[in-house]
């Protein structure tokens, strides 16, 4: 029975993509989304049903083990899969968001020709996505993780007459594959040390004392290549570049993939083997770093873009790195925390960005938007909840799981907090720059698109509602205190992490955080709404903000340091290697047929010539044989 | 029932092939292929129901030389690659319109015939008459069929022929030697042998020079990329798909376990070469403009994976290798096949000239996506059991053997999307682009249906060849 | 005979025998008229005969004098091959200077 | 013994045939008495007997080399029909001296006395000279006859030599007498001596390195078929007279005396190989090529254990490639004043079973497996690496390696390019000597032990 749904709960959405591949355009649009759609909300039902079983006996994950895949000399990979709390937590918003984004898709791609194609990538994604989050091993996690990487690169590219687009495809799946040699390598690892690739046996042999001291080197080791990997998915430093180029993709794909699901890939693969990182005390530190880092590098990022996704997804990756602050931090629970409630007003954000960007037919620079308040009222306040929530405004959702990092943070280092409340403030700031660019003053498009202006239809508001409301009300699993996340998850972890008190110091800090939105929103409200300021012309930008502008020239220098010197090395081996090794070949052939043109000159014809090779042949064969 | 049904129905339908006219040659040969797989099948059942398929029959008594064929799983699994793509290749042909088809089809199943041979010898002597066999058909093939400036094909072929026989007469003095220690030929006496670490050595070093210009092994591979630019795909698609295993198997099958001392002494070498021909064909590969050509220096990149999985010495670097093998030889015929496809319009192998083909035949892309995407080891195909299993055994050895080695990882990825970028997507192509053909779409399906099927469930193949390379890892170790 | 052959002594026979080969040699070596060639291949195969009939005595056999014979018919009749050869060339050249022949090289 | 007498007694007839107009019948006469000649050569074929004075021995060694000229003879023969074609008049003359030829060779191989060796090698040489020189009104014939009258008779003179040397130290020219007192006294250094003169003469014969310079220039004067005479059936039949005369004339094993051997094989080999490369005219690579194979054949000199099976495998897969590769290019070559490679251009095309038989004998010559030239080969090789001559085997290998690249010119040039001219139809006999070149190719190569084994 189980089994059974369990397998309804990967295969549908698959089924969903068969059915798109080789009857969508026969099928017609509105059965293709429907069948999409159907797919994905079929597996969130099935998650339903394992969330209430595993709710009524939390001691007793399911298991469904198919068959034997990859055998190796040490140990077998299982194609198996484990449905415990972490999984079903993932796998309910995964297929959740992922519903409500197809549905919000039959109406913003209906004008596609390619339609059909869509639905299936998207739900090849889903498919995918389970995988990565069901596997009961990490090679079956891998499969995902490659999988969703391909369905990303298929998705990004998906208006593939454009060059660009097909360039920022790619640029996507080779940095994610730069991680996954890590991820790769680190299973490598974790293989050797644990004889195991399964979640169950590793976990077990992390408990193992005697195991962990004998192979601490490679346990750091093992972390720090999987760190490498989340790295790549999750768009942190150094592998981030991709994601805002990502932004290319139709505006639901950044919404599911590169928003709400799969970048949170490596948050919950730390999460998984959370057993292995808690062996590694300095690779936590260097994930909070970098989390930190990120965070903080994105948000000033974010502060001068003018392309709305581009806002976003600074401002993901920026997130994404608030919660790898707290995976570094060890708290592992606040970070999937942040994970749900991201998921929630980011997709809404970027959602509520598609839903202006359809108005808008395409336009998606925020200096040829503005008052749109007036005309896309449910687009505006939906996006509205969700960017109070992402600025951790008091109560929305965003708040308490921000709020929970910044204390962790503030408890165990105080720069790292500092930096985190940075992060914090300008994301604030960018955020309203963003709603008072789009939604306030006057429109500063053309008159056409003026002219065409409108509120989008109910299947593209739906979602937006829906999304707004968990923005808003999402904080509740966890509420400080009182966490229903924490109990949820206390089965996972070994060590139980209880919820931070409510003490003095945190109310402080929530004050503090709360003061340092509101100096962010500030800050935007006198520059936009009070000067009536519209950002410059690209060419105008003068000093730090075209650095800013510019993405601290990341690009620029990974292209210096790594693109070029292939490509020269690749003309390198191509003009030089190549040639060189080719004529070293011939040129046997060529010293062998020297030697011929320059015998011919001893066949000179003479018969007197002929005799005398002869009796010097004869002379030396006698001499040698009687007289040496 | 033995083996040697199989090599009977390719000699002989090779013949019938000839004599069947032009008109009548192509098909005649995919019913030779088909019962040649029908065969191999066959004796796969009877392996499976525990009946040996060997023969031996003396050939020569003085020296003292059999006919005996050894058919183990490996065996059996390289046998069944063999027929199946020979079926692929031939069926993949039929659009092709050949000058003189008769003498085509013929040749090519007389390669099959030497390469199955090759595959299923247990005699040395026999094993280099296949080995040297299969190299005349694909020489004409080559040279009279190819494509591409004639003087230039000559320069090209003829390298290929001298530079690949000069290695396997080395493997022959090799062979000699032994002969002249052991009185026999016979593998299994071979086996019994007792060389010292000297002999072994230089044995091990006449093997890798046939071996590593076969395969081929950087820096010997300096015959492959202009010789599979201008083949015949179908030329292309044997040389690839097939004879390049005979290397690869060779190795497994006679190198490692002949001379296992000098195979363990020596092991980092020839692993640091293999996995600089991984870096290398893969950078190489980024600045191809001819597509065939730069399928052939991923070729050379994939290859030295699988190679450096063999020198490993371990079972899961034998049997990655193995199953990367058959793999390999599935992804590349199909990869060639996409290339064949595009020429056949297009008229043209060079990549600048194409663009925009997506737009025109999104069925054509789509398998040449997923093709691709398996050549690039994704997981779900069954390069990636393969190449997982090689890069977990080049762990084992160094952790830099891995890491280095699974650059191609990335650098796969790195050229295949540039290629498949300017070759399928873009705006649409200003040439016409006529939609693959229900035939030619076969061919994609059931090469996709192996590569995914596989890759989900490789136990089959697996359970196949484990307890034959179980034996020769114990071959290896027995000193 | 024999008292000649024993006063005289066999290595003075060889001496001879071979100064007479290496003479013909030396000739068919420096002269390029091919009659003169073939006048010194005689004095070679003469010389040879010589030894012959030498050893003949020496080992009191007469298998080495009838050897002379045949080594004498073999001689004239390669001789007269060689001369009609000559005769042909003459005919096509005028020429008998062995030097001329030097069409066929390389 | 009565062989050579038939034979002898055949070639009479073939010229008396002339006197009462019977040209057309020469051919298929000589052919069926040459075939019934062979018949009654085989049939004792474990005798082992001696005939006046032991001036013939008859053993299974020259049994068996002498089937195999009479073999060759009836090919040649058979072509002679076609190649004369132009000259009816003279066609019994020629037959007559091939036979003569064979007459020659098989005293050659079943000698007992030296004084027979000797008749049997001018025998063979006049014979060649004749030859040579046949196109009395061509000026190339002129000079190839010239060149090898004016060498060979040289060499005959240092063989003659060598006899006498060998006869003035042990008083015998019986080879029986000889070997006997050769093991039990001892005796002045002259033995040796002439020996090597003797050796030197018959290395002058298969033209090995440095005594080869005549052969590509007389292959080339010559007319085809005696070019194809002299390639394959003189030269094996040398060989087997200076293996038969080594074998049973020296002592004992020299170790300089080997290396002496090894150092003029390898020479012959490298320099044979590297010599054709840059030949444009058929006849003359395929000289450079007979070079390289002497050198190979006279490697068998030093090995111990089956020596005279490898020599007579070898020779016989040599010849038979070298009789169907000449059969293509007489025919290729027929109204062409030189016979350069471009004669076959685009035979693959045009005659598609001719070029097939080129390339199996090309490719046999090359030593690729299945062919006989390959089995040839390995016999060989193994037995060198048997008797611990591995250097001289990496040469040989490195040899072969080169050689590939002469023999694909033609190749290439068959199937690569396309003619310019219409060529004549193939006349029968040439197609049929052919074909019988590369079944018995192909045969010898599927089942080795049937030659390989004659000798036992």
């Amino acid at each position: 029975m189980e089994k059974n749904i369990a397998l309804v709960l990967v295969l549908a959405p698959f089924f969903g993509f068969l059915f798109n591949v080789f009857f969508g355009k026969k099928a017609g649009k509105t059965l293709v989304g429907l069948v999409g759609t159907a797919s994905v909300l079929v597996s969130f039902l099935s998650t339903l049903f394992f969330f209430s079983a595993l709710n009524a006996n939390p001691s007793q994950p399911v298991v469904v083990d198919l068959f034997q895949w990859i055998s190796l000399e040490k140990f077998n990979v299982n194609f198996s899969f484990l449905l415990d709390q972490l999984s079903v937590l993932w796998l309910l918003f995964v297929t959740g968001i992922g519903t409500l984004i197809h549905l919000y898709s039959i109406s913003y791609m209906h004008d596609d020709e390619n339609m059909n194609k869509f639905f299936a990538y998207l739900n090849l994604f889903v498919f995918f996505m389970i995988m990565l989050v069901m596997g009961s091993n990490l090679v079956i996690l891998f499969i995902g993780w490659e999988g969703v990487g391909l369905c990303s690169y298929l998705l990004i590219g998906f208006w593939y007459k454009n060059q660009d687009y097909n360039d920022a495809a790619k640029k996507a799946f080779i940095m994610n594959r730069i991680g996954d040699l890590g991820l790769l390598v680190g299973l490598f690892i974790v293989a050797y040390v644990f004889g195991s690739l399964d979640y169950k046996v590793i976990s077990e042999g992390a408990y193992n004392t005697q195991l962990v001291s004998n192979n601490s080197g490679l346990i750091a080791l093992a972390a720090l290549c999987l760190f490498i990997g989340a790295t790549g998915k999750s768009a942190q430093i150094p592998l981030y570049t991709w994601l805002p180029d990502a932004m290319a993709g139709p505006t639901p794909v950044s919404a599911l993939i590169h928003a709400a699901t799969m970048v949170t890939a490596g948050i919950f693969m730390v999460t998984r083997m959370h057993f292995l990182f808690d062996l590694a005390p300095q690779i936590l530190d260097l994930i909070a770093i970098v989390g930190a880092a990120t965070a903080v590098l994105a948000a000033s990022i974010g502060l001068v873009q003018n392309d709305i996704k581009k806002v976003l997804a600074y401002s993901t990756v920026s997130q994404l790195g608030l919660m790898f602050l707290a995976l570094g931090l060890g708290a592992y629970e606040i970070a999937v925390f942040h994970v749900i409630t991201h998921a929630f007003f980011k997709a809404c954000l970027f959602l509520g960005s598609g839903s202006v960007i359809h108005a808008l037919h395409g336009e998606q620079d925020m200096r040829n938007m503005g008052g749109l308040r007036k005309v896309m009222p449910i687009t505006f306040w939906t996006m509205m909840i969700s960017t109070l929530a992402i600025s951790g405004i008091f109560p929305l959702s965003g708040f308490w799981s921000k709020d929970e990092i910044l204390l962790t943070a503030f408890h165990s280092n105080i720069p790292l907090w500092i930096v985190g409340s940075i992060a914090s403030i300008m994301t604030a700031f960018y955020m309203f720059r963003l709603m008072y660019l789009t939604f306030f003053g006057e429109f500063r498009g053309t008159e056409e698109q003026k002219h065409h202006l409108h509120e989008s239809p109910a299947l593209i508001t739906f979602p937006l509602i829906v999304l707004a409301i968990l923005a808003a009300v999402g904080g509740l699993i966890s509420l400080p205190g009182n966490s229903w996340l924490n109990h949820y998850l206390a089965p996972l972890f070994r060590k139980a992490h209880e919820a931070h008190h409510l003490d003095a110091t945190a109310y402080a800090l929530m004050a503090v955080a709360t003061v340092g939105a509101l100096i962010g929103i500030g800050i935007a409200y006198s520059k936009y709404i009070k000067k009536q300021e519209v950002p410059v012309q690209d060419a105008e930008m003068k000093g730090f903000a075209s650095v800013l502008y510019h993405k601290y020239y990341v690009d620029e220098a990974y292209d210096v340091v790594v693109v070029t010197p292939l490509k020269k090395l690749s003309h390198f081996f191509r003009n030089y290697f190549e040639v060189a090794f080719s004529e070293t070949v011939f040129a046997f052939g060529k010293i062998a047929n020297a030697i011929g043109t320059q015998g011919k000159v001893l066949q000179n014809g003479s018969v007197g010539f002929y005799l005398l090779a002869f009796v010097i042949g004869m002379a030396s064969i006698l001499v040698y044989l009687f007289l040496v | 029932m033995n083996v040697s049904i199989i090599l009977i129905i390719l000699l002989f339908g090779a013949l019938a092939t000839y004599f069947a006219g032009d008109k009548l040659a192509k098909t005649v040969a995919l019913v030779i292929s088909l019962a040649s797989f029908v065969a191999s099948v066959a004796i796969l059942n009877q392996h499976n129901a525990g009946i040996s398929s060997d023969f031996i029959y003396k050939w020569i008594s003085n020296p003292n030389i059999y006919l005996a064929s050894k058919v183990d799983g490996l065996a059996i699994a390289m046998m069944l690659l063999t027929t199946a793509l020979t079926t692929i290749i031939v069926w993949s042909s039929f659009a092709n319109q050949f000058k003189n088809a008769k003498g085509f089809y013929a040749l090519v199943l007389f390669m099959s015939f030497a390469m199955v041979g090759t595959f299923v010898s247990a005699d040395a002597f026999l094993y280099y008459i296949f080995w040297e066999l299969a190299l005349i058909p694909i020489y004409f093939i080559a040279l009279v069929w190819g494509n591409g400036d004639v003087e230039e094909r000559k320069r090209a072929i003829v390298k290929f022929f001298i530079y690949t026989l000069a290695g396997s007469l080395f493997m022959l003095t090799a062979f000699i030697y032994l002969f002249s220690k052991a009185g026999s030929l016979l593998i299994d006496e071979l086996y019994l042998l007792r060389l010292t670490e000297q002999e072994q050595f230089w044995i091990f070093g006449a093997f890798f020079l046939a071996y590593a210009i076969k395969i081929p092994i950087f820096p010997f591979h300096t015959w492959q990329a202009n010789t599979y630019q201008l083949s015949p795909s179908v030329g292309t698609m044997l040389l690839s798909g097939i004879m390049l295993k005979m290397g690869l198997y060779s190795v497994i099958r006679w190198q490692l376990p002949l001379a296992p001392l000098a195979a363990k002494t020596y092991m980092n070498i020839f692993l640091v070469l293999s996995i600089i021909g991984v870096v290398y064909g893969s950078i190489v590969a980024l600045k191809q403009h001819n597509l065939k050509k730069l399928l052939a220096y991923s070729s050379l990149a994939h290859v030295g994976l699988i190679a450096a999985g063999a020198y490993t010495l371990s079972l899961d670097g034998l049997r990655g290798a193995v199953l990367q093998m058959i793999a390999h030889g599935f992804v590349v015929v199909g990869l060639f096949f996409a290339a064949e496809i595009i020429e056949r319009r297009l008229n043209t192998q060079e990549i600048a000239q194409m663009g925009g083909i997506r737009i025109l035949d999104t069925k054509f892309a789509s398998m040449f996506m997923i093709v691709m995407v398996a050549s690039v080891g994704l997981p779900g195909t069954f390069n990636f059991i393969g190449e997982f299993s090689l890069l977990y055994s080049l762990y084992n050895v160094d952790i830099w053997y891995a890491v280095i080695g699974g650059t191609t990882i990335i650098l796969g990825a790195v050229y295949m999307l540039k290629m498949f970028q300017n070759v399928m997507l873009g705006e649409a192509n200003a040439k016409p682009f006529a939609a693959i053909t229900l035939q030619e779409s076969l061919v994609f399906v059931i090469i996709i249906a192996v590569l995914l099927f596989f890759g989900l469930y490789p136990k089959p193949i697996n359970d196949l060849i484990t307890p034959a390379l179980q034996e020769i890892v114990a071959k290896i170790n027995r000193v | 005979m024999e008292n000649i052959l024993q006063a005289i002594g066999i290595e003075n026979y060889i001496f001879l025998s071979v100064m007479l080969f290496c003479i013909g040699a030396f000739g068919v070596l420096y002269r390029r008229n091919a009659i003169i060639m073939f006048m010194s291949i005689e004095i070679m195969l003469n010389a040879v005969n010589l030894l012959l009939v030498a050893f003949s005595t020496l080992h009191q056999d007469a298998e080495g004098q009838v050897f002379v014979f045949f080594s004498m018919a073999v001689a004239a009749a390669e001789v007269a091959v060689g001369l009609a050869i000559l005769v042909s060339i003459f005919r096509n050249t005028g020429s008998i200077d062995i030097d001329n022949l030097k069409n066929l090289k390389g | 013994m009565n062989t050579l007498i038939a034979i002898s007694i055949l070639g009479v007839l073939t010229l008396i045939a002339e006197i009462f107009n019977g040209r057309k019948l020469i051919v298929p006469v000589a052919v069926v008495g040459l075939l019934g000649i062979l018949g009654y050569t085989i049939s004792p074929y474990n005798a082992y007997d001696f005939f006046f004075n032991n001036m013939m021995v008859v053993d299974k060694f020259s049994v068996a080399f002498s089937s195999l000229f009479i073999v060759i003879t009836i090919l040649l023969i058979l072509l002679s029909h076609e190649f004369y074609k132009d000259v009816p008049s003279t066609i019994s003359d020629f037959v007559a001296i091939k036979i003569f030829l064979l007459a020659g060779a098989v005293a050659m191989v079943s000698f007992g006395n030296l004084a027979m060796f000797f008749l049997g090698i001018e025998i063979l040489s006049i014979a060649l000279y004749v030859l040579a020189a046949s196109k009395r009104l061509d000026l190339r014939s002129n000079e190839a006859g010239m060149k090898y009258f004016l060498m060979g008779c040289f060499a005959s003179g240092i063989i003659l030599f060598g006899i006498t040397l060998v006869y003035g130290s042990t008083g015998t020219f019986d080879t029986i007498a000889i070997y006997q007192i050769s093991h039990s006294t001892t005796f002045p250094l002259w033995f040796y001596i002439g020996l090597v003169m003797l050796l030197i003469g018959m290395l002058f014969k298969i033209a090995a390195v440095p005594f080869h310079f005549w052969a590509p220039d007389v292959y080339e004067g010559a007319p085809g078929l005696t070019t194809a005479t002299m390639s394959t059936f003189a030269k094996i039949v040398a060989m087997a007279a200076l293996f038969k005369l080594i074998t049973i004339l020296l002592p004992s094993k020299l170790y300089e005396l080997d290396l002496t051997i090894v150092v003029v094989a390898a020479l012959s080999m490298l320099v044979g190989n590297i010599m054709a490369l840059r030949q444009n005219n058929v006849k003359r690579m395929f000289a450079f090529s007979g070079i390289s194979h002497a050198g190979f054949m006279l490697s068998t000199l030093l090995i111990s254990n089956n020596s005279a099976n490898v020599l007579f495998y070898y020779a016989t897969a040599y010849a038979v490639a070298g009789l169907a590769f000449f059969a293509v290019v007489l025919y290729v070559t027929k109204n062409k004043k030189h016979e350069t490679i471009d004669a076959f251009n685009g035979l693959g095309k045009t005659h598609p079973l001719l070029a097939l038989v080129m390339t199996a004998s090309l490719l046999s010559m090359a030593g690729i497996p299945i062919l006989s030239g390959f089995f040839a080969k390995f016999f060989l090789l193994n037995e060198l690496v048997q008797a611990n001559w591995l250097v001289l085997v990496i040469i040989a290998i490195i040899a072969s390696i080169i050689s590939v690249g002469y023999y694909f010119k033609i190749i290439l040039a068959m199937y690569t390019k396309s003619s310019e001219e219409e060529l004549p139809s193939v006349p029968m006999i040439y197609a049929v000597v052919a074909v019988l070149g590369l079944i018995i190719n192909i045969g010898i190569g599927l089942a080795p032990s049937f030659i390989y084994d004659l000798l036992g």
